[in-house]
């Protein structure tokens, strides 16, 4: 009985983490929606200066509010006709969301900074540093977003640059809180013991064993907030406090369409719906991130 | 509506209170007309004054002048309006520690005393040209019942002897009007309608939906395209009428930098020739706005447009740059606070002669205040004179040296003091044709146009409105 | 418990005055707010008579510690632009908000809560695609554009509903759905992921191996586990909600104090929003107080340690 | 017992560790002794098996060893010298773990040859060209085939996890590993592989161990001597023969009837413990055992034990104490 | 008679993405009332899908089917599910592993035990209460009726199982299954329940199954043994046939892995299965131990093994699944011991 082949056992060797990861990604309806509408948006932003058929700034005053070309008065000219000072509203819109990429993007990457650094210090240290940590997100949970950066923006005046700011400061409390609740998972398991007591730096335990376990939830959290600075800055464009014209974020384009809802609502739809398909491409993403990175879903 | 014979009307800002003295807004006015009546009445369409509270008078000298105040008038409360009253109101709004808010009208007062059972005599600080339109301005409140509320008992009972009493006063959400049963014969005329109802509805689509449902018969200040439109469904009328106010860049010529461009005069006047005020006014606000060439409101006395005109030429606007040393233009910087379209139309004009200017679009007050620290180049501001129908109440403002001056042209301030201290009308009309002149030629401005403002009334509505912005509904009638 | 309440109190109270000095800091270092009382038409006296009656010209300190004092008395100051205490303005504005707060987060746990539960105990069926639906739309959509898609539907094309006033209840339908949709995907999800949890709980096969009825093993165990934290995140969106009543409420012209707060920053009106500021966060902070001691009551597991 | 005139390489004396716990929201906090004074001494090349039920400290006990809890009195001393001089990079030179579950032991991020070379760039051991191969030698002396080397955790499977554990704690050659329960998430067809490894590298690596362990098969069968915990305290302690031949405290030989050995047909036995098992936060007043214990007397119910030799074991209980017998 | 509990050709599969998951690959026993049954294997055999097979509470994905599913003669594959849960909980009941979290946290243990009974008996409250009160005190619960208005989490883990028990008896049912009773409890309490257990059951007079990975308990408790590798069942016999002589390799190699004090000598390598069990999804082809096997020779690479049966008594169900003859593996035995 010596000549025979058995599979050594411990040759069942299974795809990495990443591999594994990439399969339940395409493999998710979601995931797959969101970054298809994603991509098609984020292309659109950045191939805005070849794809526009107009320049976004350039105003003619004697052809107004030209409609759509799917409606009567509609030409392909202006295929999503003009805005109240006569500029072509696909190229805004395309430039429009660079504007709005752009806002989402750098307020998640301000805010997530923030976040992260006191949700992961609170969850690791604990004690004093977690009260202070925890009776910050009190604070600033406590204060409705939209109040307080309506109140800043409107004393320091709006500009894109105070709105990204001024909502990076804000949005971190949904990073704390969740990496703060993730470090702490994570910290009691036994590999970072292990790594303590193979006399690795705090430092270290943080940077090497701690962050890439709550990657997971980060990117989560980190898209969804993408999303939420999106849509607060298109609340605070409403209400006239947003990025500054010219500069078209779709935001703004709402607020501006808004004067012509009842009668030209062309004006404040389309806008609105890539405002929602942005939103919802982020959101699907979000969850599906969420989804497939679930525990649960592990096996 | 006509049926409940309640007119409903709805404005975007909230009223705080309706003691007239108290609320410097455009509905405190509105509010004070309905309820107070003054001594003396000016007649918008022929710009007559007629007696009203006072049946007659008479200028002593170029400081006092004497009233005769009329009999059997009632205040809303009932109470008979005196002499006294008249004293009274007079001389509280001469007290200095009074905490009013609206002095413009009533900081000439000096004194008032009785000088008779009916006759009041009213002594000014200063020799006031505008004497008799402030009277006009100025309602009389009951004395005993003032001084038994106070200014805050006023504001949400109030009592005046107008056309309308209020009958409801819900700060910032609404007020109730009452047609007053025993209003006297007054120059105004008797109200028709017998309610007026007001109520704060902030966001313009919703009042034209309330309107168009039929749950307000009145709103104004309706933006011009959704006005047309609305015209065009027929389901309410437009009335486009014209206001005192006025656009214009203000331009600061006398601060900022040493090296700033705007202090130079050709920059100015390249500004003037680079901004298609025509084109805006043609596309953009329409109506019957009017460009205007000079710093003031066309009807109002002392204006003239009889000054130096800047044609809408980019190729001119660019040379002049060139010569003032600017081939490329510059950048700078562009504060505005309300009509978003109109100043990027201004911005897109100003940069294609060169001039790269960011918006800073912000709040009324903070756009005042970084003006008066001298930190804005330009600013795209508005002005309502409020309501005042001489360019006295325009010029010295903004000229005249006080904080809003830029231009601090001292010639220019002292023709504008000069016509202020004197009666002879022939006299200031030269004055400030005189300055005018200079303010055009040194371009300190870019006068833009007038604004109009849209009335959409109800079908059953007859209502008819005035350049002064003060919609007067004591005349309004359903048809 | 005393000792619990007593330390929420303090946290409380800390909370307040960390966020009175923010908005003191933030709204007094922004400049003169003189100019703003006195009005567009005001002249130079009148600006600096202003500025001597209400102090601004005093150390900021010393305002804000002025401040203090007075709001631990409950004295808030007066409104710049009422000329009323603001206490009253604020307490005769609060009912429409939470008036509107509470109908919305009703709305929203009376169309969330069964769509999340039935969603989990279906996964992938209709209902759950339906739930999944609902809920990413009502992340994607911004309030605003939904409250006017609403009004141009509903009161302007075909004229079913008031789009303003607070008269009514038929005033607060749109408001309610507007504000109330807001909420609804948090809560949903809370459900729907607390509900799948804990149907895989080993204490719900134990029900079902005692042979209880779906029913029963449906609603008795398992929705009143997966319920806890959704009445934490309830009071939380409820919180929320004020801030997302300052759109709500400027559209459907609702006097409530979003819209007041929103007023009061455009008009400077310093003391209402540092108010309302104020008022705001300790309401979020009651609501959560609650939250915790009805959590508290609903487990047993902290009820009864 | 071991020669006096070494010091034992790993020494408690009177070792405490408390903790503040919330028992309830409403609740204020109460101090639980998880670790009420420990004294113990381990030889170089002993194996001290810990035995005691779960929630008696003995994970606490292992974390205070390894540097990773701060005790709040009493010291731990390697080779004579208090740890508390030690930096947590020394300790970590000379004591390493060994963790019950190999599934949150390893970071799932990392590869196994990371996993494993971490201590050595830690301590920055020789030039970092050389870990390879020093890793993949640990490597195969753990029974792991190289191509595991770029391999994540979540590959292979328990045993194998746990024998990367093994290698990452032996890669610095340290000369006490501490085991909590390196077994207890295993089936017993892998368990005996990992004993029998642990058995190996012993012998080969010189090796003292502390395994902690709630099956007393497996310590009788590793250890050289035994300590058995009971509510933070050791009740007993002695060699492993004595202790399982002529177990001295009631709590000993409850623990030892209960072991269920494959032999069928001798029953279950019933160690007549009560059933409940009381509250660390509020330990019982005297012997703290005297709950459960079918021989408790009176004096038990309020005087707690001193620590007595007995037959070659040390051991706290009042059936042992002459004075307490005599006088009862 | 026919047996209280027939399982014949037991199979559970659960689809997934990769392919059927077959964990239970066709699997017989048969329960008499007053027996116990041990099934025993290592984790992910398919122990515990067997047990909820039998009470029709598989995850909603997983599939059973079997020639022959009978409950004192009903047939429980055909039986709605209405019908199956008058008899779960109430003719057979079932324990599960984890004490901790298997009583509901929200609602208090009287009313978790009351509610079994006032489901299938048509009983007050009071009798109900009575009941509970009666079983908490036989499960050795002191100050029963004080204990009823208590929450789960104020009982320790070795009395959360105590009323585990007391409920699955609520209702006196006649066949118990229990899946691990013991594993999340310490030794001293591990014995003390299944004591408890065996005592219950003699006493009732009950058919138990029960569930184990621990071979001591097996030898302490069974009557009759399973013993399950990768969905099969590979020996089964008496407890005296089957651990006196173990005829499959696997078996075998179990007993050889542990060490039993006063046999196995300190320090000397113990006995063990090299490798790791294989993935039960898909089809599997030849013995499922081949890999792990030291007998391993061609034929068990390429040949599905039935059941060989064996021994003197027919009802004993003595049978092994192995293709080396009896008297090998009778042979490979001795060697272990
Ligand atoms: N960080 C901590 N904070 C509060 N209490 C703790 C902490 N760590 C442990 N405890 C408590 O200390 C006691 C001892 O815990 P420890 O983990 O040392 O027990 P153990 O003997 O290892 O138990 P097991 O056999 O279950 O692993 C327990 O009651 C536990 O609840
Ligand atoms: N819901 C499920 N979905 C997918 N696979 C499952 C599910 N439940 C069990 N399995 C798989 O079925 C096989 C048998 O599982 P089962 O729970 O019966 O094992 P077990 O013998 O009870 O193991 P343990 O000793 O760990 O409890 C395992 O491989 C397991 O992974
Ligand atoms: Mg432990
Ligand atoms: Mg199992």
């Amino acid at each position: 009985m010596a000549a025979i082949t058995i599979p050594a056992a411990e040759d069942i060797v299974g795809p990495t983490p990443g591999q594994r990861l990439r399969k339940r990604i395409i493999g998710h309806r979601g995931v797959m929606i969101g970054a298809v509408i994603l991509a098609i948006i984020v292309l659109m932003a950045l191939l805005a200066p070849l794809l526009a058929p107009h320049d976004p700034y350039t105003q003619n005053l004697g052809n107004r509010i030209v409609p759509p070309v799917w409606t009567d008065g509609g030409s392909w000219v202006h295929p999503l006709g003009t805005d109240g000072l006569g500029r072509d509203y696909l190229s805004r819109l395309m430039y429009g969301a660079q504007i709005s990429l752009f806002i989402g993007f750098a307020t998640a990457l301000i805010s997530g900074v923030i976040g992260t650094v006191m949700g992961v210090a609170a969850g690791y240290f604990g004690g004093r540093v977690d009260l202070v940590v925890t009776f910050l997100i009190t604070c600033r949970l406590s204060m409705p977003v939209i109040l307080v950066s309506l109140a800043v923006v409107a004393l320091v005046g709006s500009s894109l640059t105070v709105v990204v700011m001024v909502l990076g400061v804000l949005l971190w409390d949904r990073y704390a809180v969740v990496m703060r609740s993730a470090t702490m998972q994570v910290r009691s398991l036994d590999y970072v013991a292990a790594a303590s007591a193979a006399g690795c730096s705090t430092w270290r335990i943080l940077v090497s064993e701690i962050l890439p376990n709550v990657m997971n939830p980060l990117i989560v959290v980190a898209t969804l907030e993408v999303a939420h600075a999106v849509l607060l800055e298109a609340a605070l464009s409403f209400l006239g406090l947003g990025v500054q014209p010219p500069l078209p974020s779709w935001g703004l384009m709402i607020s501006e369409g808004k004067d012509y809802l009842l009668f030209e609502a062309w004006l404040i739809t389309i806008p609105g719906i890539c405002l929602f398909a942005l939103l919802l491409a982020i959101n699907l993403l979000g969850d599906g991130v969420r989804d497939v990175t679930a525990p649960e879903n592990r096996s | 509506g006509k049926a409940d014979d309640t007119l409903n009307i709805a404005w975007d800002v909230e009223v705080p209170n309706a003691n007239m003295y108290f609320d410097t807004s455009r509905n405190g006015v509105i509010i004070a007309h309905h309820v107070w009546d003054a001594l003396v009445w000016r007649d918008p369409a022929t710009g007559d004054f007629k007696p009203a509270l006072a049946t007659a008078w008479n200028v002593v000298n170029d400081k006092t002048i004497e009233l005769e105040i009329r009999q059997g008038v009632k205040f809303h409360n009932g109470d008979p309006m005196t002499a006294d009253d008249v004293v009274y109101t007079y001389n509280y709004l001469a007290q200095p520690d009074n905490g009013i808010l609206n002095r413009n009208f009533s900081n000439w007062i000096a004194k008032a005393e009785k000088v008779g059972d009916n006759k009041v005599r009213i002594t000014a600080k200063d020799t006031t040209p505008l004497m008799m339109l402030y009277i006009t301005e100025l309602g009389i409140y009951p004395e005993k019942y003032y001084k038994e509320v106070g200014p805050d008992g006023m504001g949400l009972k109030p009592v005046g002897t107008g056309p309308y009493k209020i009958t409801a006063v819900e700060p910032g959400k609404r007020l109730e009007f009452e047609a007053f049963a025993d209003y006297y014969d007054s120059p105004k005329g008797k109200p028709s309608i017998k309610k007026i109802v007001q109520r704060t509805i902030p966001e313009m689509n919703t009042q034209v939906v309330e309107l168009a449902s039929g749950r307000l018969d009145w709103i104004w200040r309706v933006p011009q395209d959704q006005a047309e439109r609305l015209e065009k469904s027929g389901r309410v009328q437009i009335i486009n009428a014209d206001t005192f106010r006025v656009g214009y860049l203000a331009l600061n010529a006398a601060g900022g930098p040493e090296d700033s461009p705007l202090r130079k005069q050709k920059v100015r006047q390249a500004i003037n020739h680079a901004i298609d005020v025509e084109g805006i006014v043609k596309n953009l606000v329409r109506g019957s706005s009017q460009v205007i060439h000079s710093a003031c409101y066309p009807e109002q006395f002392g204006c003239t447009d009889d000054v130096k005109k800047y044609p809408y030429d980019p190729a001119k606007a660019k040379a002049l740059l060139a010569e003032a040393g600017y081939p490329n233009g510059f950048n700078t910087t562009l504060y505005a606070y309300r009509d978003r379209p109109q100043n990027e139309a201004m911005l897109s004009n100003l940069a294609a002669v060169g001039i790269k200017a960011d918006l800073r679009y912000g709040q009324y007050a903070a756009t005042r205040d970084a003006l008066r620290k001298g930190e804005v180049p330009i600013a795209s501001l508005t002005w309502g004179s409020n309501s005042v129908p001489d360019v006295d109440a325009i010029l010295p403002i903004f000229f005249g040296g006080l904080p809003d001056d830029l231009a601090k042209d001292t010639e220019v301030q002292g023709w504008l003091k000069d016509a202020a201290s004197t009666l002879d009308q022939d006299k200031r009309k030269a004055l400030y044709k005189q300055a005018l002149q200079k303010i055009a030629e040194q371009a300190y401005w870019v006068p833009t146009f007038t604004y109009t403002t849209n009335y959409a009334i109800s079908n059953t509505l007859d209502f008819k409105p005035t350049a002064d912005e003060i919609p007067r509904f004591w005349t309004a009638k359903w048809k | 418990m005393l000792i619990y309440t007593l330390k929420r109190l303090v946290v409380a109270l800390l909370v307040a005055l960390t966020i009175s000095l923010i908005s003191f800091g933030l709204l007094y270092l922004s400049g003169d707010p003189a100019t703003t009382i006195a009005g567009e038409s005001a002249n130079q006296a009148a600006i600096e008579a202003i500025r001597e009656q209400y102090g601004f010209n005093r150390p900021l300190y010393e305002q804000y510690f002025a401040w203090v004092g007075r709001a631990l008395q409950g004295d808030f100051g007066t409104s710049f632009y009422f000329k009323v205490p603001v206490t009253d303005l604020i307490f005769e504005r609060l009912p429409v908000t939470l008036g509107l707060g509470l109908s919305a987060i009703a709305f929203a746990i009376v169309l969330s809560i069964p769509l999340g539960v039935l969603a989990a105990r279906y996964p992938n069926s209709i209902v759950d695609r339906l739930a999944l639906t609902i809920s990413v739309m009502g992340q994607a959509m911004p309030s605003f554009w939904f409250a006017l898609l609403l009004i141009m539907v509903f009161s302007f094309m075909y004229p079913l509903l008031p789009s303003s006033g607070s008269e009514t209840w038929v005033h607060f339908i749109m408001p309610t759905v507007v504000l109330g949709y807001y909420a609804t995907p948090a809560i949903m999800r809370l459900t729907r992921t607390g509900m799948l949890e804990v149907l895989g709980a080993d204490y719900i096969r134990t029900a079902r191996a005692k042979g209880l009825r779906p029913r029963v093993v449906l609603f008795k165990h398992a929705l009143r586990n997966a319920i806890i934290p959704v009445v934490s995140l309830s009071a939380v969106q409820l919180g929320f909600m004020l801030g997302g009543s300052i759109v709500v409420e400027t559209i459907f012209a609702l006097h409530g104090t979003g819209y007041l707060a929103w007023e009061s920053i455009r008009r400077y009106d310093l003391p209402t929003v540092q108010a309302i500021l104020l008022v705001f966060s300790l309401i979020y902070i009651v609501l959560t107080f609650l939250a915790d001691l009805l959590n508290a009551w609903l487990d047993p597991r902290i009820r009864v340690g | 017992m071991a020669d006096t005139t070494i010091p034992p390489v790993l020494e408690t004396r009177d070792l405490h560790c408390t903790f503040q716990v919330r028992q309830g929201m409403f609740k204020p906090k109460k101090p639980l002794h998880a670790v009420n004074g420990i004294s113990l001494k381990v030889h170089k090349g002993e194996v001290l098996g810990l035995v005691g039920e779960s929630g008696c400290g003995k994970s606490t006990f292992a974390r205070i060893l390894l540097g990773l809890q701060k005790p709040t009195q009493g010291d731990v001393l390697i080779d004579g010298q208090a740890t508390s001089a030690f930096t947590r990079k020394q300790i970590a030179r000379r004591i390493q773990p060994i963790f019950q579950d190999p599934y949150s032991s390893l970071n799932p991020r990392k590869t196994i040859g990371t996993i494993i070379t971490l201590p050595l760039s830690v301590h920055g051991v020789g030039d970092p060209a050389s870990w390879r191969g020093t890793v993949e030698r640990m490597m195969d002396l753990c029974g792991l085939p190289k191509r595991v080397y770029d391999s994540y955790p979540n590959q292979l499977s328990g045993g194998q996890r746990q024998r990367v554990a093994i290698a990452r704690a032996l890669v610095m050659q340290p000369e006490v590993v501490i085991c909590d329960e390196p077994t207890s998430a295993l089936d017993v067809s892998v368990q005996s592989q990992i004993l029998n490894l642990l058995q190996d590298l012993r012998a080969e690596l010189g090796l003292t161990y502390v395994l902690i362990s709630h099956n007393l098969a497996v310590v009788e069968h590793m250890a050289t001597s035994v300590a058995v915990m009971y509510l933070g305290r050791i009740v007993e302690q002695a060699d492993t023969d004595t202790l399982y031949h002529a177990p001295k405290h009631p709590y000993t030989e409850a623990l030892l009837a209960s072991v269920l050995t494959p032999e069928p047909g001798k029953g279950v036995p019933d160690a007549q413990l009560g059933a409940t098992f009381p509250n660390p936060i509020n330990p019982p007043p005297g012997c703290t055992f005297h709950t459960r214990c079918p021989k408790a007397m009176d004096v038990c119910r309020k005087v707690a034990p001193r620590p007595l030799i007995v037959d070659g074991a040390e051991v706290e209980c009042h059936l042992h104490d002459d004075s307490i017998r005599s006088a009862a | 008679m026919a047996a209280l509990l027939e399982v014949e050709n037991l199979r559970v599969d659960i689809p997934l993405g990769a392919g059927d998951l077959h964990a239970v690959r066709g699997i017989s026993f048969q329960v008499d009332r007053g027996e116990t049954l041990c099934i025993v294997g290592e984790s992910g055999c398919g122990k515990s899908l067997t047990s909820l097979s039998l009470m029709d509470l598989l995850p909603p994905k997983a599939r059973r089917s079997a020639d022959r599913l009978a409950f004192d003669g009903i047939d429980l594959a055909k039986v709605a599910p209405s019908a199956m849960s008058d008899i779960r909980g109430n003719r057979m009941a079932m324990i599960f592993q984890e004490p901790m979290t298997s009583l509901n946290p929200a609602y208090t243990i009287g009313n978790q035990l009351e509610e079994a009974l006032l489901r299938h008996r048509n009983v007050s409250g009071r009798e109900a209460r009575e009941r509970a009160v009666h079983l908490l005190e036989k499960v050795g619960i002191t100050g029963a009726a004080s204990r009823l208005g208590q929450y789960p989490h104020q009982l320790s883990g070795g009395l959360r199982q105590r009323v585990m028990i007391a409920m699955a008896l609520m209702c006196g049912p006649e066949l118990i299954l229990a899946d691990e009773p013991t594993t999340a409890l310490d030794v001293t309490i591990q014995a003390q329940i299944l004591h408890l257990m065996i005592e219950l059951q003699k006493e009732f007079g009950m058919g138990m199954i029960l569930i184990t990975h621990d071979l001591g308990i097996v030898a302490r408790v069974a009557d009759k043994v399973a013993v399950m590798y990768a969905g099969q069942i590979v020996e089964s016999g008496t407890v005296n046939e089957v651990f006196e002589n173990p005829m499959h390799p696997y078996t075998q190699g179990l007993l050889r892995c542990i060490p039993v004090p006063g046999k196995t000598r300190r320090g000397e390598p113990l006995g063990s299965i090299p490798g790791i069990v294989p993935s039960l999804i898909g089809e599997m082809k030849g013995c499922a131990f081949a890999n792990r096997c030291p007998y391993t020779f061609e034929a068990c690479l390429t040949t599905d093994v039935p059941l060989f049966e064996t021994g003197s008594n027919p009802n004993a169900g003595r049978g092994y699944r192995c293709l080396l003859s009896e008297q090998q593996c009778i042979e490979n035995a001795k060697e272990v011991a």
